[in-house]
């Protein structure tokens, strides 16, 4: 049996892989901004940024930071050639739209309803859902992407949320460091299972219903 | 065309009533209107309701702010709706010991409620936050078989809003992601106060590339505080 | 008593009154359009034009048109120093919001509770409302430019429109060649009267309720 | 940044299916693009549905038509819903002959319904047309004792738009008055193809500066037919 090992990379990696040149993938805040890191130079994702921009460049050179270009978490950032600038109103637009292919979001909780909760704490922590809520309701494809223990142990996929939820039944997948998940008629369907865990050892430490796909496999980077 | 008046921070100040509503611009920071805000919080008005992306960054350790996190450090506001308050761990304070009153909505709902408000429709549709807390108390309709949302306007009273340039008659040009909410804004209050880095002489804009025509902004406010006209550059 | 003869001119003349400098206006295609030139040289209005645009300027000079600045009626026109090009929903946005001022528009028919009718003759004639029902909504003040009578000699205002309305209940002001009305309380208020026709042979020869205002009085030019 | 396939007008033409639901840019026919809607004439594709703000201009003595007048002339849609047929004779004759149906919705309405289509609203709440035929059938709202309208999304399979300039990653800008309904329909339908006057390198477009992002324009098509890129100087 493996002991458990945090691995946001593995997470990373293997969310690269939904991506194919051409796809507009917006790149929440924290463990999701880490997969912009792992996109193969063949395929060209267009990023959006909900603050109001398509065609997010690497961060800038030190020095060379421009107070009026930043990422959706205040961080400088640079815009790729061909890229663009829009309101809040447009940003949301192409959200809400389904113009964005892939959300990829940190979540507090994951239901195998494909519900998520991952803007409130009551009563502790309360920062807000700031654009999740539209992006998760709107881009075609919603990826959570999540350590699959919280630091108490419990696991983060859940039969049933129980914070305040972003949003209902709207999450496809979930990339923990254990394995990747699809949410399917009310359950969580195994595809992939990394390093040493195995299916067995997933469904026993996870707090929730487990189908393991057919032909689920190991997957490496 | 007609020449917006071009004012000092404090004039601008001046005009915005105690417990007003109060659109703010800007997305954590990046395109606020920070010497307009500045001069508010000088003119020690307060019982603001404020309508902004967030409540901006406020660091304990370091001191630092953004945008209008001054303002929620002097107490100005009343209540706030905002889609995000993580990043100044005041306003959560504040919530949780009951001062100050909240009202998150999702950042895309409020963007179209803003644009409601300017553009005189009466509420519109949304999936987001379909069976989620933001529901409560709303009306949900059904339309081809899928839940919407019915959200409502929300105009204000003063706009405080940020552009890169004006020209004299007031249209407006944005500056990269400092565009954000400052478009909408602009529509949608009764009093709309621009700061801008630069105010250059009617018909130096391209007429296709104005972010904000004219007729939406009442005064002009330079960046640096020069009361008058003339470039910033 | 007099006969009567159509005149335009004196409509025109009158509604450029209303204007103050800044007032944003719109002008409908036909007699609204004739108000622009009765506009005092002190004056300086921002006149809109629903296919997108505001600072509409004069006509060009011959040669000089541009296939991509037209008026809505298709016009070639110019655009003044300080105008701006939009798009279609945020110049319905500029409209429906109460961004206009004025809108000044001819009619089929009005009556006296405000109520127009400009956009359709069912079986006969359906030019289509085109921008006509959101101007008349949404401007702060709608005017009816308009001659009082049809050819038939009927007056078109009425106490209840019988045509499809473009909207209930929006007009403020009709101005026609025989007088100047308010729309107020299911009544035309008479302010004004033109050349000969005094309050009584206006009253005579319009099927409305008109009250004559205690300050009523001849106008001219 | 992806670069988009600049094809010939007849190729875009052939992408359209029969009985499509096809929104067409333009406001009588300033801004049209008349090479796709020449090509899709010329298709002998018919029963389609037109969403545009008109049926464009045709003079029956000279002949002479815009925009999308020699299509209907050609008998080519099963319905439009428009804003105005004033301007073409011959919309208005099939129409009474029972040979065209004809739904006339408000300009302003029309954008906002195509706008809701691309921008994921389940519909918007507008004050025109109360208390006038176009009430019929539709929800009526009312918020805050004021009575709205209940418009629903406007969305197509195809939009047919015209640019002054892409870019190759197909980001566009308009001219003039030529803007109009572009780039509202560029968001609402699931294939969108641009005819432009003049395709320039990526970045040679200010990203401040652009009407229509580049994710929302699947083909472009130049206007004087070469199939190849290049400036149309």
């Amino acid at each position: 049996m493996p002991e458990y090992v945090e691995n946001k990379e593995i997470i990373a990696r293997h969310i690269a892989r939904f991506f194919r040149t051409g796809h507009v993938v917006n790149l929440g805040i924290g463990l999701p901004t880490l997969v912009g890191n792992y996109v193969p130079p063949d395929v060209t994702v267009i990023l959006q940024s909900e603050n109001g921009l398509l065609g997010l460049g690497p961060a800038p050179a030190p020095g060379e930071e421009d107070k009026d270009l930043t990422n959706a978490g205040a961080q400088p950032v640079t815009l790729l050639p061909g890229g663009c600038f829009f309101d809040s109103a447009t940003s949301f637009g192409i959200i809400r739209g389904g113009h964005v292919d892939f959300t990829v979001l940190g979540v507090l909780e994951v239901d195998q309803e494909g519900n998520l909760a991952n803007y409130k704490i009551p009563g502790k922590m309360v920062p807000g859902m700031g654009g999740a809520m539209d992006l998760v309701a709107g881009s075609r494809h919603v990826i959570a992407a999540t350590t699959h223990f919280e630091k108490s142990g419990a696991s983060k996929l859940k039969r049933r949320c129980t914070l305040p939820l972003t949003a209902m039944h709207e999450v496809d997948y979930v990339v923990t460091d254990l394995g990747f998940f699809e949410v399917k008629e009310g359950r969580f369907v195994l595809n992939e299972y990394f390093d040493a865990y195995d299916p067995a050892w997933i469904i026993e430490h996870t707090d929730a219903d487990i189908v393991v796909a057919p032909d689920c496999h190991r997957w490496e980077p | 065309m007609v020449e917006k008046s071009i004012i000092r921070a404090d004039e601008a100040a001046a005009m915005v009533r105690d417990g007003a509503v109060v659109h703010v611009g800007g997305f954590l920071g990046c395109g606020s209107p920070d010497m307009l805000l500045a001069a508010l919080l000088a003119s020690g008005k307060s019982n603001f309701t404020l309508v902004c992306n967030d409540t901006a960054i406020y660091d304990p350790k370091s001191g630092r702010t953004t945008g209008v996190a001054p303002l929620i450090l002097g107490r100005r506001f009343r209540k706030v709706i905002v889609s995000h308050i993580g990043t100044n761990p005041e306003t959560q304070r504040q919530m949780h010991a009951g001062e100050l009153e909240v009202e998150l909505v999702p950042q895309g709902t409020l963007a179209e409620r803003i644009r409601a408000a300017g553009f005189g429709l009466g509420g519109i549709l949304t999936p987001t936050g379909v069976g989620t807390e933001v529901e409560q108390g709303k009306q949900v309709l059904e339309v081809e078989g899928r839940r919407f949302l019915l959200e409502l306007p929300l105009p204000g009273d003063v706009a405080l809003i940020k552009a890169r340039k004006a020209d004299r008659a007031g249209n407006l040009v944005y500056s990269k992601t400092a565009r954000n909410f400052n478009p909408l804004m602009a529509t949608a209050c009764s009093l709309v106060i621009a700061e801008v880095e630069e105010i250059v002489p009617i018909g130096a804009l391209d007429p296709d590339q104005i972010h904000t025509p004219s007729i939406f902004v009442d005064y002009l406010v330079l960046s640096d505080g020069r009361p008058e006209g003339g470039s910033h550059a």
